[in-house]
């Protein structure tokens, strides 16, 4: 299940719900606000998400990763609006039989998310300045990270 | 001509001033969408890195559009 | 930080401890215990520990993942005694400046884990019986999972 | 002969049916601890699957035992 938040991610909630007694690895990957982006001094970001269409890529990438490494529950929810330095703005969450898949599902959930879904990133730094984070993919050229 | 309600997001939105409008455009694809309002979104993202929806589905770039379509014009993504 | 835990693992209370400023990516790994291994039915397990060798062994674990993959902050605890089906056995926690490294040095920590601490398993099964789990570098060569 | 405090562990200590002895054995390595105890831990585990620790430091089945040493017999791990 993929879902946009506008609210702080109730993360121990989410992880009550990924309980199954057949699953023997869990694995949660976490994007957390960090202080500093390519050498500036971040502030807060801003989320922009377009729900319709973020929740429907959102919901394919769940289902590709479970064909690729079969899980049993998986969850990932994305932030929207405002977010201080140390909130949480993405949380994915697999369970699965076994490590491999945990870890390699939720690598492929949030790998997917943070260049397919329409969410972008606007950066307010500290002194004053802000911008909108270049896409992952371009980084390989010279962009953002 | 066709009638072609046209969406801008993040900076395409803030470059445009608007954040959704209704053009008049002689357009047979969303890359004439994107070309024909390139001033409005103000970007000098190659279209490679851009993506496009059609009506709440994503679409290619050479993807028909026709007359009362909506169509969502999409900068680079940074998600997470 | 290395540990070895005879009560239920407190997993909101160790991720408190993993913020920090410069973390944009937070990778947790979490052993359940599921309720069959090799077609058999598990009913509980019991995890005995050495607990002096493990703690150092850990702590070496800890070190060498830091080493390979630079991360801000890391935590493992292992549990001892008799645990019950979807109880946290083990708890690796990651935080980096980026997800790569998080992923990677989660990883490698609850693999080295797993085959180098002094720590047994003993998986008592629904019909009465009970056995030790051979370890899994032993599994290549026909032994447990 | 040395004076050799002897560990079980898990399998190797349910075997032996103790946890601890204190043994007066002919050895000079802790391979020689691991095979002269054999029978008591009991296991057709390949000494390969097992570790051994002196002391409370983890060791090598050739490392040399002293009078007075403990070794720590380790069956095969399987944490987490």
């Amino acid at each position: 299940m993929f879902s946009v938040s506008d609210k702080a991610i109730a993360v121990a909630e989410l992880r009550e719900h990924m309980s199954a007694p057949a699953a023997g690895g869990f694995c949660v990957f976490e994007g957390w606000v960090r202080n500093e982006n390519e050498g500036r001094s971040v502030e807060r970001l801003e989320y922009e998400v377009y729900e319709p269409l973020a929740i429907k890529e959102g919901e394919n990438v769940l289902a590709e990763a479970k064909q690729r490494f079969p899980y049993l529950q998986a969850r990932c929810v994305h932030r929207a609006g405002i977010l201080e330095i140390g909130d949480c703005a993405v949380w994915v969450g697999v369970a699965a039989a076994h490590r491999e898949e945990a870890f390699k599902a939720c690598r492929y959930i949030i790998d997917e998310i943070k260049t397919r879904l329409p969410i972008w990133k606007k950066e307010h730094y500290v002194d004053g300045d802000s911008g909108w984070v270049d896409c992952e993919r371009c980084a390989a050229h010279g962009g953002g990270r | 001509m066709k009638i072609i309600t046209v969406k801008y997001f993040a900076m395409f939105r803030e470059h445009a001033g608007i954040g959704e409008e209704v053009l008049s455009l002689d357009a047979v694809t969303a890359q004439d969408v994107f070309e024909q309002t390139r001033l409005r979104h103000g970007s000098a993202e190659p279209i490679s890195h851009c993506k496009v929806a059609i009506n709440d589905a994503m679409a290619e770039w050479n993807s028909t559009v026709s007359d009362g379509d909506t169509v969502l014009l999409f900068p680079p993504v940074a998600g997470g």
